[in-house]
C-alpha cells in the first residue's frame, strides 16, 4: 500500500511538471497552429491528472471535452483567422503586476491550506460522508457522484445543462447564416478535397462513426455504475456525427441532418429535464424530489435519474453539433465570399 | 498447480510489458532524434501501434476476467484500426501538400530547421 | 509540508501563467488558450482537495471504505461545462471579429476603433447586411 | 401551489426560454415572453407579500436538507431584488418588438427572446438561491446570454465590447469561484447559512482571508466597481437598446446584491470590516468612482456612452453606502439600487426611441429633438433630473438617505462630496437638455417623429415610477428599512457567536 | 513491471511535447500530438492498474475515439492554412517555425 502511493504522488508530480511545462511553452509559441496542438495535450495531461486524483467521471468529461471539442473547435477558428501571433506585447508589465498579486495572495492563502489527502480535512468530515455512507440506501446508485450531480444536486446539473444551451444558443446568434437552396452545388466543391485523398481514412471512419454511437449509448447507460452519464455520452455520440461531417462534407451532413430538428432537440432536453422536476412538483413533492416519482422511493429515484441523463444527453448532443455545425458553416460561408469579406477588411486597414 | 499457472502468467506479463516499454522508448527517441518527418513517422508509426499492442496484452494477462479483458481488447481493436490509418492519411496529407523527404539532393532547401536542430542538441 | 502543498502550488503557478496570457498577450485566440488554462487550474485545485488518503474512486465496490470526496468532482464536472461554453461562444466571437475588423489582435482593432470614434456612420457587420451587399455587387 | 413559489420564480422563465425557440413566429414569441415575465413578475410580487408577513421562505430543492442539497432561501433582501428584476424586465420588453426590428436583422429575433429569457433566469437565480456554487451556475448562464445579446448590437463595435466583457466576466466568475473552493475547502460546506455558521471557527486562517479577497475581486469585476469597470461603457454603448435598458437596470444590481449577501449573510459583519480595511477602500474607490465617471461622462459624445458612466457613478453612490455598514446606509444602498433601476432603464429605453427615430445616439444629433420628440426628451429630463438627485423624483429619496447615513456616522466632509457629484451630474444632463432643447433642428431630421406608441408606453410607466416613488417614499423605504435591519440581526447574531466562544 | 512501464510511458510522453514544441513542421506536430494519444491510452489503462482500480478503460476508449477525431480534424483543415500550393507549402513551413524556434529551444531546455 505504502508503495503504491508512493508511485502515485511520484506520477502526481511529473503530471503536474508537464502541465507546468506544456503552460509555458504556450506563452512562449507565436504558431497558433501549435499552440492549439498543446492545449489539447494539456487537456490529455490535466485528464490523466484526474484519473490519479481518483476524479474519473471528471477525466472522462475532460477528455472528451477539453482534449477533443474545444481543440476542434479553436483549430476550425484558426483556419479562419490566421495562425500566426504578432510578436507585440504590450502591458506585460501591467500583466506581471497582476499575476504575481493575485499568485501571492493564494500562496499566502495556501499555508493554512489542510494538506493534500489529510483525512481530518473538514470536507472529508462534514457534508461528504452522508454523500458516501447513506447514497446507497437513498438513491440507490452505485457512483456516488452520479447520485450526487442527479439527485442530491440535481438543480446544478439543470443549470449546467441550461448553460450549454445558452451557449448553443449564442453560437447560433453569433454564427448563423441564412443559406439559399442554389448554393449547394458550390459547397459541394470546396467539400471535395478530403472525399478523393483520402479512401481508407473514409472506410475506417464509416466502420468506426456506428461504433462510436454504440458506446455513447453504454456511457449513457452505464452512468449509474461507472464513469460516464448524459454529458460525456452527449459529447460521444456528437464527436461521431463530427466525425461524419469531417469526412462527407457539411452539405452532405446537412441533408442526414436536419439543423431545425437539432435545434428542436435541444430545446427538448432542457424542457424534459425540466418536466421531471415538473412532474415530481405535481405528485406533491419539491421540484426535483424523485422519491414522488414512483411508489418505492429507491425506483423514483432511478426513473429520475435515467430520465434527467436522457434530457441531458439530448441537449448536450445536439448543441455540440449546433456549435460544430454552425463554425464550420460560417467558414464555408466566408469562403463561398472570400472576396467580399477580403474586401471589408481592405476598406477596413484603408480607413 | 493453479499456482504455477499464476506464476508463469505474471511472468509473461511482464515479458510483454517489458517490450512494450522497450518499444514505446524506442519510438519516443525515434520521434525526438530522426532528421526528418518522414522518418520520424517510420519510428513512431511501427512502434506506436507494436507497442500499444504489447502493453495491453500485458494488462490482459494480469487481470483475466472478463469486463476488462473486453475493455482492453476493445482498446487493443481500435488501436489497431485507429493508429496505421491515421499514420497513413498523416503521411499521405504531408506528401500530397509539398512536404518533401531528406533525401541527399534536396538536403539544401528543405532541411534547414532540422540540421541547425541537430547541431544544436551537438 | 513540501508535498501536502505541492498540487496547490502548481495550481498558483498554472493561474499566474493562465492570468498572464490573458493580460499580456494581444492574440483573442490566445487569449482564449489563457482562459482555458486558467480555468484548469481551478478544476486541479477543487479535484486535489478531494483527494484523500488511501481512498479510491467514489464509485462503490465491495470491501473498500474509504472515497474520495465526491461531491468537488460533481462541481467540476458542472466548472468543465461552463469553461467549454464559454469557450464556444469566445471563439464565435473572434470568428465575428475577425470578419467585422480583418483581424484578431487586440492593438490592431483598438486603433481601428479610436480611429472611428468620432464617426457618426455605424459600422455595420451583421451577416445579413454582407449578403445584401452581395446581391447589389 | 404557493409553497413552491420560489423555484416557479425561476423555473418559469427557464422553462420559457427552450418553448420559445420551439414557438418559432417572432409575434408569438414576443407575447409568450412579455407573458412569461408579466407570471415571474406577480410571482416575485407574492414572494415579496409572503416574506414581509411572515419572514424568510426556505424552499428545498429535491427535498433534500440544506448542507446536502440545494436550497432556496427567500429573505427580505432577494425579495425585493426579484421584484426590481422581474418588473423592469416586463415593463422593457414591452417596447422590445419595435426597437429589435431596427436594430437587430430579422432571423435572429427569436434567438434573441431565448437569450432575454435565460439572461434574466440566471439573473433570478442568483439572487433566489442560498448555495454558493449554485450562484456560480446561474452568474454564467446570466453572463454567457449577455455576451451574446451585447453581440448583437449593429456596430461592430458591440462584438469587440462582448468579446471584453467576457473575458473579464470569465475571470470574475473563476475568481469567485477559486473564493468558494477555498471557502469549501475550510468549511466542507456550500450552502449560504451553512458558511455563515462554520466560518467563524476558522476566521483566523489566512486561507480564509484569501477566499474572501478572491469573492470581493470577482464581484467587484461583475460589479464594474470603479477601478475594474473598463467594460462596462462599450458593452452598453453598444448593445441593442433593449439589451442596455435591461442590463444597465438589473445585471450590476444582481452584483450588488452578491456583495451584500457575501459580506453581510456569508461571511458576516465582524469578519468582513475587520480582516480588511473594507470600510476605506470601498469608501476610497465608491468616491472616486463617483467623481472619475461622472467627469468622463461629461465628455462623451455618445449619450449611451454618456449614461454608462454616469452608471459607473451610481455603482459608485451604492458601494458608499454600503461602506458605511449601518442599517441607514443599507437602506440608502438598497434604495438606490431601487430607484436606480428606474432611472436607468427609463433613460436606456428613451435611448432606444431615439435610435429608433434617428438611427444614432450621438450627443450631435439630438439638436432640436425637444421639439420633435416631446414627450420622449421629457422623460429624459425627468430622468436626469432623478439622476441628479432633484426633490420629488426618486434619485431625491436615496440620496437624502445616503446623506442621512452619512451624517449620523459624522462623516461631514464625504457628504459634502457626495453633493459635490451630484453637480457634475448636473453638467451632464444639462449638455444633452442644451442640445434638444436650446440648438435648431438638424435638417436630416426634418421628417423625424415621435417615438410610437409601444415605447411611449413603458417610457412613461418608468417615468411615472420615477415621479411616485419619489413622492411616496413608502414602499421602497420599508422594505430596504427591513431587509437592512434583518441583514444586520443575523450579522449581529453573528458577533454574540463568536463573542461566546471565544 | 507496471510501474516500469508507467515510468517508460511518461517519459515518452516528454519527448513528445518535445516533439510538439520544437516542430518544425505542422506533420510533426500533428504526428507527436498523435503519439501522445497513444501514451495516454496507455497510460490510463496502466494506472487503473497500478490504483487497483481497473474497471475505469472507459475513459481510455474515449481517448481512443477522440485521439482518431482530433487527428481527422486536423488533417482536414490543414489544407486550409495559407500554405494549399506545393512552392507555397515549402517556404511557409520553413519560414514560420524558424522564427519561434530559438525561443522554443530555449524552452526545451528550461525543462
Amino acid at each position: 500500500m505504502k508503495r503504491g502511493e508512493l508511485i502515485e504522488s511520484l506520477i502526481n508530480i511529473v503530471l503536474l511538471s508537464l502541465l507546468v511545462g506544456i503552460a509555458i511553452a504556450i506563452v512562449c509559441m507565436k504558431d497558433l497552429f501549435a499552440v492549439v496542438m498543446l492545449a489539447g495535450i494539456y487537456g490529455l495531461i490535466s485528464a490523466s491528472f484526474f484519473v490519479v486524483m481518483d476524479a474519473v467521471d471528471v477525466a472522462f468529461t475532460e477528455a472528451s471535452v477539453g482534449a477533443g471539442i474545444s481543440t476542434l473547435l479553436m483549430l476550425v477558428v484558426i483556419t479562419m483567422t490566421g495562425r500566426t501571433e504578432h510578436p507585440t506585447r504590450h502591458k506585460p508589465l501591467l500583466a506581471i503586476f497582476v499575476v504575481v498579486v493575485t499568485g501571492g495572495l493564494l500562496i499566502y492563502g495556501t499555508f493554512d491550506m489542510p494538506y493534500l489527502g489529510a483525512i481530518d480535512a473538514p470536507i472529508h468530515t462534514h457534508v461528504a460522508p452522508r454523500y458516501i455512507n447513506e447514497s446507497m440506501q437513498e438513491v440507490g446508485v452505485p457512483n456516488i457522484v452520479t447520485a450526487v450531480l442527479a439527485s442530491y444536486r440535481a438543480f446544478d446539473t439543470f443549470g449546467e445543462v441550461v448553460v450549454i444551451f445558452t451557449a448553443g444558443i449564442g453560437v447560433l446568434a453569433l454564427l448563423s447564416v441564412v443559406r439559399r437552396r442554389d448554393e449547394d452545388s458550390v459547397i459541394d466543391s470546396i467539400n471535395d478535397s478530403m472525399h478523393e485523398q483520402h479512401l481508407i481514412l473514409r472506410i475506417v471512419s464509416k466502420m468506426m462513426i456506428p461504433f462510436i454511437m454504440l458506446f455513447a449509448l453504454y456511457v449513457q447507460f452505464h452512468g449509474d455504475y461507472g464513469p460516464g452519464g448524459g454529458f460525456q455520452a452527449g459529447v460521444i455520440f456528437a464527436s461521431a456525427i463530427i466525425l461524419y461531417v469531417l469526412l462527407f462534407g457539411l452539405s452532405t451532413a446537412r441533408k442526414v441532418i436536419n439543423q431545425t430538428l437539432i435545434q428542436l432537440i435541444a430545446a427538448f432536453g432542457v424542457l424534459f429535464y425540466g418536466c421531471v422536476g415538473l412532474v415530481s412538483l405535481l405528485n406533491g413533492g419539491n421540484f426535483f424530489d424523485y422519491n414522488v416519482l414512483s411508489s418505492d422511493p429507491i425506483a423514483g429515484q432511478h426513473l429520475g435519474i435515467l430520465l434527467i441523463e436522457w434530457g441531458v444527453g439530448c441537449t448536450v448532443a445536439s448543441v455540440m453539433i449546433i456549435i460544430f455545425f454552425n463554425f464550420a458553416g460560417r467558414k464555408e460561408f466566408q469562403q463561398r465570399n472570400g472576396n467580399l469579406i477580403d474586401n471589408i477588411s481592405k476598406k477596413n486597414k484603408g480607413i | 498447480m493453479i499456482f504455477d499457472l499464476d506464476i508463469i502468467r505474471e511472468l509473461i506479463s511482464a515479458l510483454f510489458l517489458f517490450m512494450g516499454s522497450f518499444l514505446c522508448i524506442s519510438g519516443g527517441v525515434g520521434i525526438l532524434r530522426f532528421p526528418d518527418f518522414y522518418t520520424r513517422m517510420h519510428a513512431v508509426g511501427v512502434t506506436d501501434t507494436l507497442a500499444a499492442a504489447m502493453i495491453l496484452i500485458g494488462l490482459m494477462l494480469q487481470n483475466p476476467d472478463g469486463l476488462v479483458v473486453i475493455k482492453l481488447s476493445l482498446i487493443l481493436l481500435m488501436t489497431l484500426f485507429i493508429n496505421p490509418t491515421a499514420s497513413h492519411a498523416l503521411a499521405k496529407a504531408a506528401f500530397h501538400n509539398g512536404l518533401m523527404p531528406l533525401i541527399e539532393k534536396n538536403k539544401k532547401n528543405n532541411s534547414l530547421p532540422d540540421k541547425k536542430q541537430e547541431s544544436e542538441k551537438g | 509540508m513540501i508535498m501536502g502543498l505541492f498540487n496547490d502550488w502548481v495550481v498558483v503557478v498554472l493561474m499566474m501563467i493562465g492570468l498572464y496570457i490573458i493580460i499580456a498577450h494581444g492574440n483573442l485566440i490566445k487569449k482564449i488558450v489563457g482562459l482555458t488554462i486558467f480555468q484548469t487550474s481551478v478544476f486541479i485545485f477543487y479535484i486535489s482537495m478531494a483527494k484523500i488518503d488511501g481512498g479510491t474512486a467514489p464509485i462503490l465496490v465491495d470491501g473498500v471504505t474509504q472515497y474520495s470526496n465526491p461531491l468537488p468532482h460533481v462541481l467540476i464536472l458542472t466548472a468543465i461545462v461552463v469553461g467549454i461554453a464559454t469557450t464556444a461562444v469566445a471563439l464565435a466571437l473572434i470568428v465575428r471579429i475577425k470578419e467585422a475588423y480583418g483581424t484578431i489582435e487586440e492593438e490592431e482593432i483598438q486603433e481601428q476603433d479610436s480611429q472611428h470614434k468620432d464617426s457618426h456612420k455605424l459600422n455595420i457587420h451583421n451577416s445579413s447586411e454582407i449578403n445584401r451587399d452581395k446581391k447589389e455587387c | 401551489m404557493l409553497v413552491h413559489l420560489p423555484v416557479l420564480q425561476v423555473i418559469v422563465p427557464l422553462m420559457a426560454a427552450p418553448l420559445c425557440l420551439i414557438l418559432k413566429r417572432v409575434q408569438l414569441v414576443w407575447l409568450f415572453t412579455l407573458l412569461v415575465s408579466g407570471i415571474a413578475f406577480l410571482i416575485s410580487v407574492l414572494l415579496l407579500q409572503q416574506v414581509m408577513s411572515s419572514g424568510t421562505i426556505i424552499y428545498e430543492l429535491g427535498g433534500w436538507e440544506a448542507p446536502w442539497g440545494i436550497e432556496y432561501r427567500i429573505d427580505k433582501l432577494n425579495a425585493f431584488l426579484l421584484l426590481i428584476i422581474t418588473g423592469i424586465s416586463t415593463v422593457v420588453l414591452f417596447a422590445a418588438q419595435t426597437s429589435i426590428e431596427k436594430e437587430i436583422s430579422q432571423d435572429k429575433h427569436t434567438v434573441f427572446y431565448v437569450l432575454y429569457l435565460l439572461s434574466l433566469t440566471g439573473m433570478l437565480g442568483i439572487v433566489a438561491t442560498g448555495d454558493a456554487f449554485n450562484v456560480f451556475v446561474f452568474l454564467e448562464i446570466s453572463s454567457l446570454s449577455a455576451y451574446a445579446l451585447i453581440a448583437l448590437g449593429k456596430d461592430r463595435r458591440a462584438l469587440w465590447a462582448a468579446y471584453q466583457y467576457l473575458i473579464m466576466g470569465t475571470i470574475g466568475a473563476t475568481f469567485i469561484l477559486i473564493g468558494i473552493g477555498l471557502m469549501y475547502q475550510m468549511t466542507g460546506t456550500l450552502n449560504m447559512e451553512d458558511l455563515s455558521q462554520r466560518l467563524p471557527e476558522v476566521a483566523q486562517t489566512r486561507t480564509v482571508f484569501t477566499a474572501y479577497a478572491f469573492v470581493i475581486v470577482g464581484i467587484c469585476l461583475k460589479l464594474a466597481m470603479f477601478p475594474l469597470h473598463l467594460w462596462l461603457p462599450n458593452a452598453y454603448a453598444y448593445a441593442p437598446s433593449i439589451v442596455t435598458a435591461f442590463f444597465a437596470a438589473t445585471a450590476t444590481k444582481v452584483a450588488i446584491y452578491l456583495l451584500i449577501r457575501f459580506t453581510f449573510s456569508v461571511f458576516g459583519l465582524s469578519f468582513s470590516f475587520t480582516t480588511l480595511p473594507l470600510q476605506i477602500i470601498f469608501m476610497a474607490l465608491g468616491m472616486l468612482g463617483i467623481f472619475v465617471a461622472s467627469t468622463t461622462a461629461i465628455y462623451q459624445t455618445n449619450v449611451k456612452h454618456l449614461f454608462a458612466y454616469s452608471s459607473i457613478a451610481q455603482i459608485g453612490y451604492m458601494i458608499v453606502g454600503f461602506s458605511i455598514s449601518s442599517v441607514a446606509g443599507l437602506t440608502a444602498t438598497l434604495l438606490h439600487l431601487f430607484n436606480h433601476a428606474l432611472m436607468k432603464s427609463a433613460l436606456f429605453l428613451a435611448l432606444g426611441a431615439v435610435m429608433y427615430r434617428i438611427g444614432s445616439v450621438q450627443l450631435s444629433q439630438f439638436q432640436g429633438l425637444g421639439r420633435q420628440m416631446p414627450l420622449t426628451m421629457a422623460a429624459i429630463v425627468i430622468g436626469g433630473l432623478s439622476l441628479i438627485g432633484v426633490p420629488l423624483t426618486v434619485g431625491f429619496v436615496s440620496k437624502w438617505y445616503l446623506l442621512m447615513a452619512l451624517i449620523e456616522n459624522g462623516w461631514w466632509p464625504l457628504a459634502v462630496l457626495v453633493l459635490l457629484g451630484s453637480l457634475l451630474a448636473i453638467v451632464y444632463v444639462w449638455r444633452i437638455v442644451e442640445m434638444a432643447y436650446f440648438k435648431p433642428s438638424l435638417a436630416t431630421h426634418a421628417n423625424v417623429k415621435e417615438a410610437p406608441i409601444s415605447f411611449l408606453i413603458p417610457i412613461w410607466i418608468l417615468v411615472f415610477a420615477n415621479i411616485y416613488f419619489g413622492i411616496d417614499t413608502r414602499l421602497g423605504v420599508q422594505v430596504a428599512q427591513a431587509a437592512s435591519e434583518s441583514l444586520f440581526a443575523v450579522s449581529v447574531s453573528d458577533i454574540t457567536i463568536i463573542e461566546d466562544s471565544l | 513491471m507496471l510501474i516500469a512501464a508507467t515510468l517508460a510511458v511518461l517519459v515518452v510522453m516528454l519527448l513528445a511535447i518535445i516533439r510538439t514544441v520544437i516542430g518544425p513542421t505542422l506533420y510533426d506536430r500533428i504526428l507527436a500530438v498523435n503519439m501522445f494519444g497513444t501514451k495516454t491510452i496507455l497510460l490510463l489503462s496502466l494506472l487503473g492498474f497500478v490504483m487497483g482500480r481497473p474497471e475505469f478503460l472507459d475513459i481510455a476508449i474515449v481517448y481512443a475515439l477522440i485521439n482518431f477525431i482530433s487527428v481527422i480534424a486536423v488533417l482536414r483543415y490543414s489544407d486550409s492554412f495559407e500554405f494549399g500550393s506545393k512552392t507555397g507549402e515549402k517556404t511557409a513551413e520553413n519560414r514560420i517555425p524558424q522564427s519561434g524556434e530559438r525561443l522554443e529551444l530555449g524552452n526545451k531546455e528550461a525543462e
